[in-house]
């Protein structure tokens, strides 16, 4: 296994190297996206699961780009908490083709825009360099801004400006912090950052003071990327209005990626060290993250978009990552990382299964989702199981990850953080059993649903009900008053939406992405097991 | 005693250049409307320049750099005139009409055109 | 002395020019003023010793921003408007010239501009042999180029670049998605 | 002696531009047309390619030359492109 | 050349005979310098990037001169798109063939040392043909792009859908 | 007139926002209110299965120019009204004659003076509308303005013809050649392969750009000598009026006299004309404002400057540049009765 | 005070630069002028590391082929304002294909107006 580190460059290249294939082909021929893009993610896959096996047999695998020593050049480093994202990247960037042969956008443009981001994501993971992660934060975000935008409604070109602009000022915050680190140590190198830390602790003064104001920038420029509140005001709308296909790998890995990110920074470079020594630093981190589920979880519950309803879950849950971060114990720290992992897993399923139920059954609020288990068993069944993991029961992904953060925050002493998981679990419940108790004992009403004519999956859904406020009854009972019972088809099956439209493939996502889901949480202490030497190394260097 | 004469020669190409450009700001600054300003902006400043820069290339002597000094002088003096006449071009195909008093202007008197939004 | 006094005179050019371009209520206007800031920016950057930045800021502020803004104008509309300058907008000063001062209060913690006894140059902070210093000396016998910079850019930091050509081809992919066009001109 | 005398003279010189370009920077300001701000610019435009030059020769670093002539080669375009902007509306380009 | 008297008609808007034959003659020298600074970066200031900036700006001082869509028509789509992918190509080859030579991603020495060519000229391949041919590519993109602006499909395929089959809009696509 | 009444027919086309923007602009500031007029005329399907959805993509456009209005007009001091209504849900709408006739009653019905028409207007149907709907609104007596949304421009061919090709490449390979050593070094290897490459690419993408005249092999050669001799004669040109003009600017009095003359130069279009404009842009004091092939427009800043111009001198020394000796005996502008001072609203 | 001033007159420059930028985002309804002001923000970035790789009465990272170089700036942040210039335009760029697409759907370019003409639909 001596050149398993060769597969590092090659995990960043080969996507954008396969990117111009589309285009190159498109002189020619039309529509060979799909197959180069799939063709790309499978062999990465395979690539990225037998590198995996070295790290998890012989432990950290690095690249030192151009063969320059680590202190001059820039490195890839693959440790067991950035091959798993990795992994995660490559495993729902593959799975989500599944959904997007039939369902999603087309056009060569569209998938090496695809590619883009996919090879922006694995670099954002493997890199060891604080400024070569501001590049790849910067890839991610154009091919995001990028995909959000591919969407046909209006509002799609509107929630990506507004993602565009205040994700240029996270990633622009992050930058002035790379300077300060710069200007307090002279050097960029994430490991050699991390070796001279603790003297730069000893050692206090002035550089200890440009150190902390680099966390300052970083964690606010995180806090914008990741959407912890008030500053998450960007995400509902992108995640809402991104086309149907992009919002599963949109809500699964982008935001995944930049919480590995601030994980990887406040971890491997500053230290828990530095987190503990310096005064106030874990309660902000951790008030921010706590302020951030309690928000996000009680946005969710009022909201009637469905899509909207899950970006705002995904808020609450990215805080709860955080605050993990901020317990600062190791329990905690593969709490977030599993967590992270888990919630990725879920979201990918719910959104796809909130772009099938779009398609097959034009529902896109709360209210439109009544009946849906009587009309289309499965994907109901899938979305029930996902939103059952979401909540957090025993045994699945979100359990799992609950728990382990609970029990590092009783580690850490920080009883609050444990509250606001008991009671955002309480809220998530609140709006899963909505949703579940419309899909299962609601009988489907003859709604005629806005969308009159099987809207195609890539209909960014603008005309579904876009405001935090409760008027989404009011609007469905108008327009059922409106236009009566003429859709009214048949007795108990409801002729809206097109289910023909729903190949195989996208059924297929959303049920193995509750299956994952369910399986993860059986697998958590495998996962422990293999997180533990990385929390082991950071905690006791 | 030619390093002294070079040296003069620079002070004194620096000397004009500054005092051409500053007759060119003042110009900008205090002639009445688009197309006169566009005059001193043109002529007295690529004047200015054009010293400075000869000042630069003398300085640079037998440096091979000194040929870039060269260089600009061409270009600034194909471009800044062609830019000139974009501009009052532009000025009067947005309609602005010039000031064409043949009495003397003193005091800077307030535009006609407030803006060319309104002069359609 | 006199270098500080060409860089304080640059400084307050820039900070008008900046003013300016956030108050001048016409579009048009704030690009056209935008694009003496970027003139002042680069002549800063040069004088900071910078010429490879300058001559990007000229290339890219120069020609490639201004056009684009220019050709946004030109494709969308811009509003006539009557007065010259946007009502400044009070609490949105408050709270910048807040977060101005807060990051003033970090001034005394940053080294002076120029001096060499700074971290980067291996004194006062951690590490002796920093890349900084390893790139001076080390630059032509590694590299045979002479130009540190393009030595770092295309050789130690590769990757930084690749990086940065796969965000422009992005850029190039992202506006053809954007405006939904599948031919490049 | 007389190298170090006129390095110092083309650096004030240099200052003295720079000051030069606040007076012209008023009338960038003060308008009124969106032309007088252009042709200000424009000049201010050469006189960055002119502080240029006069830099590379004050701090002895003939490259800065380069700098001066992408301004001498782009200034103009800036000048075009908005003359044609200002014009109509884009059917014009 | 010269032009009918009906030429001053205000109704159409003309090109300056100035500015249309100072960019004739600008035109090759900043082409020529753009190139020249691609080529350049190594012992000099600039680069392949302000050198591919300055080459793609080129073409952008035509369009102005000439109009867009002339020049739309001389630059071809395919061109583009060959400029860019190649860029990418060339980019990402040179750190593969590294690598198959036995060395690190972008590891010049690699390729000095199998076939005894300078570490220099590794970076002029990916400073020259990676960089410079991406950003020209990119900013005549970016340009021709924004410039084409975007034509909305109004009201998905329900209703008239003949409407934006005429007249002479402004951002149609070609 | 206290107040102005404008009716706009709208219909969902590119221009509509442009249309919007003009229909707000040409108002005249002195009337105290504007009542805006925004109407919408659907076309006689009403009947068919979509026409519900035509009269909510109606009110949804009405909705949408009503707030372009009021951004638009936020800047004028006079009180806006804003109307909206579709039009022709009663009636019957088949083609330009029931449209006109409908705007007409609609006019009458509201007192409104003027009616704002987008170029591309197109309720519906799917043929041009503009042109019959013009000679219907005529005939029915109403008066329109159509707004100027996009100028038509005449372009330059890009590319000259192909005429003479070695010549032009031959000579652009040279210049662009000449110009990559003058950068580099011309005594190192790399210089000289590379600037024959990069020569070689500019002389193939540009030389039909640059030369759009047919060259001489003979004549090209002597004209560039002769064009050395010339510059050295602008420059003595150049500063002797600049030191005219500056006294002028520096004086407190400031004692200029702008004018506009036109200027029928008798020099060839392309480069002759280029020289002779920049020339004259050049020397200050006079300043080309516009160069329609051989009409010269030139501001003159003060008199003794526009003397100048009139004798000729410069228009002399580029026909020497280009002519040849005998090509600057000719008789000044002034005695050819090729000049004119007109007044600045004449552009 | 004055004296911190003086030596960091560089740092002083870029905070304030960097709250004309936010002021722009935050209080320009423009969304152009949005975006200059992202763009504004970024500059004052790279002057920041210009600044940090500033020596006084050095000279620019260019070393000769012969004899020890003497003080030079730091060519490492020079690299790294290259790459996120680059990044900068890129973004720009994006964010304006953008602006003309909000503005061929919408018809305006203000924030306000857009929120208006989005409520309504």
């Amino acid at each position: 296994m001596s050149n398993a580190d060769l597969i590092l460059p090659l995990l960043v290249a080969v996507p954008i190297l396969m990117a111009t294939a589309p285009i190159a082909l498109g002189l020619r021929f039309d529509r060979t996206g799909w197959s180069v893009t799939a063709l790309t993610t499978t062999g990465l896959l395979a690539a990225t699961a037998y590198l995996a096996s070295a790290v998890y047999s012989e432990g950290m695998v690095t690249h030192e780009l151009g063969g320059w020593p680590r202190e001059f050049g820039i490195q890839l480093v693959a440790d067991e908490f950035s091959t798993l994202i990795a992994l995660l990247v490559i495993a729902t960037a593959t799975a989500v083709l599944a959904y997007m042969r039939v369902g999603g956008p087309r056009g060569n443009t569209f998938y090496a825009g695809y590619l883009l981001l996919t090879g922006g994501l694995l670099g954002l993971s493997l890199t060891g360099d604080v400024f070569n992660m501001f590049v790849f934060l910067e890839i991610v975000g154009l091919a995001t801004y990028a995909l959000i935008a591919s969407g046909d409604g209006p509002e799609s070109a509107v929630s990506a400006l507004k993602y565009l602009i205040l994700g240029t000022v996270g990633a622009s915050l992050y930058l002035i912090g790379v300077g300060f680190i710069f200007m307090a140590t002279g050097t960029l190198n994430m490991q050699v950052l991390s070796e001279i830390m603790p003297e730069v602790l000893a050692q206090g003064g002035q550089n200890l003071v440009l150190m902390q104001a680099a966390f300052a920038f970083i964690f606010v420029g995180f806090a914008l990327k990741v959407a912890q509140w008030p500053l998450h005001t960007w995400q509902p709308d992108a995640y809402q209005h991104a086309p149907d296909g992009v919002t599963p790998v949109i809500a699964a890995l982008v935001s995944t990626a930049y919480a590995y990110a601030l994980g990887r920074l406040m971890y491997t470079v500053f230290g828990p060290e530095f987190l503990t020594s310096t005064p106030y630093l874990t309660e902000i981190v951790v008030t921010v993250g706590c302020l951030s589920v309690l928000a996000g979880s009680t946005l969710a519950v009022i909201q009637t978009d469905v899509k909207r309803m899950f970006a705002y879950s995904s808020v609450a849950q990215f805080g709860l990552v955080v605050a993990a971060f901020g317990l600062v114990t190791e329990t905690a720290l593969i709490g977030a990382i599993i967590h992270l992992i888990g919630h990725a897993v879920m979201k990918a399923g719910l959104f796809a299964a909130a772009g099938v139920i779009a398609v097959s059954y034009g529902a896109r609020t709360v209210n439109e989702y009544a009946g849906l288990a009587d009309n289309r068993p499965f994907v109901a069944g899938g979305t029930a199981l996902l939103l059952i993991a979401l909540i957090g029961i025993p045994p699945s992904a979100g359990f799992i990850g609950k728990w382990y953060i609970a029990v590092g925050s009783v580690q850490a002493e920080m009883w609050p953080v444990a509250v606001v998981i008991l009671l955002s679990t309480m809220l998530t419940l609140a709006y899963s059993a909505r949703l579940l108790e419309k899909m299962y004992f609601t009988p489907a009403t003859p709604v005629e649903s806005p969308h009159p004519s099987a809207p195609v999956a890539t209909d960014g859904g603008h005309e579904g009900e876009d405001g935090d406020d409760a008027h989404g009854s009011e609007h469905s009972d108008e327009s059922a008053g409106d236009v009566g019972a003429s859709a009214f088809t048949d007795a108990g099956r409801i002729g809206r939406g097109n289910p023909e439209a729903v190949s195989l493939g996208m059924l297929t996502l959303v049920i193995v992405a509750a299956i994952v889901a369910v399986l993860l949480g059986f697998a958590g202490g495998e996962l422990y097991d293999l997180l533990d030497p990385f929390a082991t190394e950071v905690f006791n260097e | 005693m030619i390093e002294q004469l070079r040296f003069w020669a620079i002070v004194v190409l620096l000397g004009f250049g500054l005092f051409f450009t500053f007759v060119s700001a003042v110009g900008v600054i205090r002639l009445p409307d688009i197309y006169s300003r566009a005059h001193t902006a043109s002529q007295t400043d690529t004047l200015g320049a054009g010293l400075a820069l000869a000042a630069v290339a003398l300085a640079l002597g037998r440096d091979s750099m000194a040929i870039y000094a060269v260089l600009l002088l061409f270009f600034v003096f194909i471009t800044n005139p062609t830019a000139a006449h974009a501009i009052a071009r532009s000025a009067a195909e947005s309609g602005i009409v010039p000031l064409t008093d043949d009495t003397e202007v003193d005091v800077e008197p307030d535009p006609s055109t407030p803006d060319e939004g309104d002069s359609q | 002395m006199i270098e500080t006094a060409v860089a304080y005179t640059l400084a307050i050019f820039i900070l008008l020019a900046a003013v300016a371009t956030a108050l001048f209520r016409d579009v048009l206007s704030a690009i056209v003023v935008f694009g003496a800031y970027s003139l002042g920016m680069a002549i800063l950057y040069t004088f900071l010793l910078a010429p490879d930045v300058a001559m990007t800021e000229a290339a890219i502020g120069a020609g490639v921003t201004t056009i684009l803004l220019l050709l946004t104008i030109a494709r969308t509309t811009r509003p006539s408007t009557d007065r010259l300058f946007e009502r400044i907008n009070v609490p949105a000063v408050i709270v910048v010239g807040a977060f101005v001062l807060v990051l003033g209060t970090l001034l005394p913690d940053m080294y002076a501009v120029g001096t060499e006894s700074a971290p980067i140059w291996g004194e006062q902070g951690v590490l002796t042999e920093t890349p900084s210093l390893y790139y001076i000396e080390n630059t032509f016998s590694d590299t045979g180029a002479q130009n540190a910079v393009s030595a770092v850019l295309a050789s130690y930091r590769g990757f930084d670049t690749f990086g940065e050509a796969v965000v422009v081809f992005a850029a190039a992919i992202a506006v053809l998605l954007v405006l939904k066009r599948e031919v490049f001109t | 002696m007389t190298a170090d005398l006129l390095n110092d003279i083309f650096l004030v010189t240099a200052a003295l531009f720079v000051v030069l370009a606040i007076m012209m920077f008023y009338r960038a300001v003060a308008g009124p047309t969106t032309q007088d701000r252009l042709l200000a610019v424009n000049v201010l435009g050469t006189n960055t390619v002119v502080i240029l030059a006069l830099l590379a020769a004050g701090l002895g670093e003939p490259w800065f030359l380069d700098i001066a002539l992408i301004y001498a080669l782009l200034n103009f375009l800036m000048a075009i492109a908005i003359s044609k902007f200002t014009v109509e509306r884009g059917g014009v380009l | 050349m010269s032009q009918p008297d009906s030429y001053t008609n205000s109704d159409t808007y003309s090109e300056s005979q100035v500015i249309l034959t100072s960019v004739r003659i600008i035109a090759p020298f900043t082409l020529t310098y753009g190139m020249f600074l691609s080529l350049h970066g190594a012992d000099t200031p600039g680069g392949s990037f302000q050198g591919g900036a300055i080459i793609g700006v080129t073409v952008l001082m035509l369009a102005f001169a000439f109009g867009i869509d002339p020049t739309r028509k001389w630059v071809k789509s395919s061109f583009i798109a060959g400029l860019i992918t190649g860029g990418v190509t060339i980019f990402i080859a040179t750190g593969l063939f590294t690598m198959a030579l036995g060395g690190n991603f972008l590891e010049y020495d690699a390729i000095a040392d199998t076939f005894g060519i300078a570490h220099y000229w590794g970076m002029e391949a990916i400073e020259v043909g990676g960089v410079a041919l991406i950003v020209a590519g990119a900013v005549m993109t970016l340009f021709f792009a924004t410039a084409a602006g975007f034509t909305p499909e109004r009201h998905g395929n329900d209703t008239d859908s003949a409407r934006s089959g005429s007249g002479p809009e402004v951002g149609r696509d070609d | 007139m206290a107040a102005e009444r404008v009716l706009v027919p709208l219909s969902d086309t590119v221009t509509v926002r442009q249309t919007v923007g003009y229909a707000v602009q040409s108002c005249p500031g002195e009337a105290e209110t504007l009542e805006f007029h925004l109407v919408v005329a659907l076309p006689h399907d009403m009947e068919m299965p979509e026409g519900q959805s035509l009269t909510e993509d109606a009110e949804q456009l009405l909705s949408k120019a009503e707030s372009w209005v009021r951004e638009d007009a936020s800047s004028t001091a006079t009180t806006i009204d804003i109307e909206t209504a579709v039009l022709g849900e009663e009636e019957y709408l088949f083609g330009p004659r029931d449209y006109a006739r409908t705007f007409d009653t609609y006019a009458a019905a509201h007192d409104i003076d003027r009616l704002v028409l987008d170029p591309e207007y197109q309720p519906g149907t799917t043929a041009q509308m503009l042109q019959p709907l013009e000679r219907e609104l005529e005939s029915v007596g109403l008066a329109y303005d159509e707004a100027p949304v996009d100028r038509p421009a005449r372009h330059e061919r890009l590319v000259s013809d192909g005429a003479e090709r070695f010549d032009k490449m031959f000579a652009m390979f040279w210049i662009s050649y000449g110009f990559y050593l003058v950068l580099g070094d011309p005594t190192y290897w790399f210089d000289l392969v590379t600037g024959a490459a990069v020569a070689g690419i500019v002389s193939v993408s540009l030389a039909h750009v640059t030369f759009s005249f047919p060259l001489d092999r003979l004549g090209s050669p002597i004209r560039t000598l002769r064009f050395g001799l010339y510059v050295p004669y602008l420059i003595v040109e150049i500063v002797k009026a600049n030191l005219a003009i500056s006294v002028v600017i520096l004086r407190p009095s400031m004692p200029i006299a702008p004018t506009m003359t036109r200027v029928n130069a008798r020099v060839r279009s392309g480069l002759p004309l280029l020289a002779l404009a920049n020339s004259i842009t050049l020397t200050p004091g006079t300043l080309t404002v516009r160069a329609d092939d051989q009409r010269l427009l030139i501001h003159t800043l003060i008199p003794s400057a526009r003397e100048d111009l009139f004798e000729g001198s410069l228009e002399r020394a580029v026909r020497f540049v280009f002519h040849g000796r005998k090509g600057t005996r000719i008789p000044t502008p002034e005695e050819r009765g090729d000049t004119e001072i007109i007044g600045g609203d004449e552009l | 005070m004055i004296e911190l001033l003086a030596s960091r007159y560089a740092y002083a420059l870029m905070f304030v630069l960097m709250g004309v930028g936010m002021y722009m985002m935050i209080a320009n309804q423009n969304l152009v002028k949005k975006l200059i002001g992202v763009n504004l923000f970024q500059t004052a970035i790279f002057l920041f590391f210009v600044a940090v790789a500033y020596v006084e009465g050095g000279s620019a990272p260019i070393v000769p082929t012969e004899g020890a170089p003497g003080a030079m700036a730091s060519p490492l942040p020079h690299v790294i304002v290259l790459t996120a210039i680059v990044v900068g335009i890129a973004l720009t760029a994006v964010g304006l294909a953008l602006i003309v697409r909000i503005h061929s759907e919408y018809g305006t370019l203000r924030e306000d107006t857009l929120r208006e003409v989005r409520a309504d639909e």
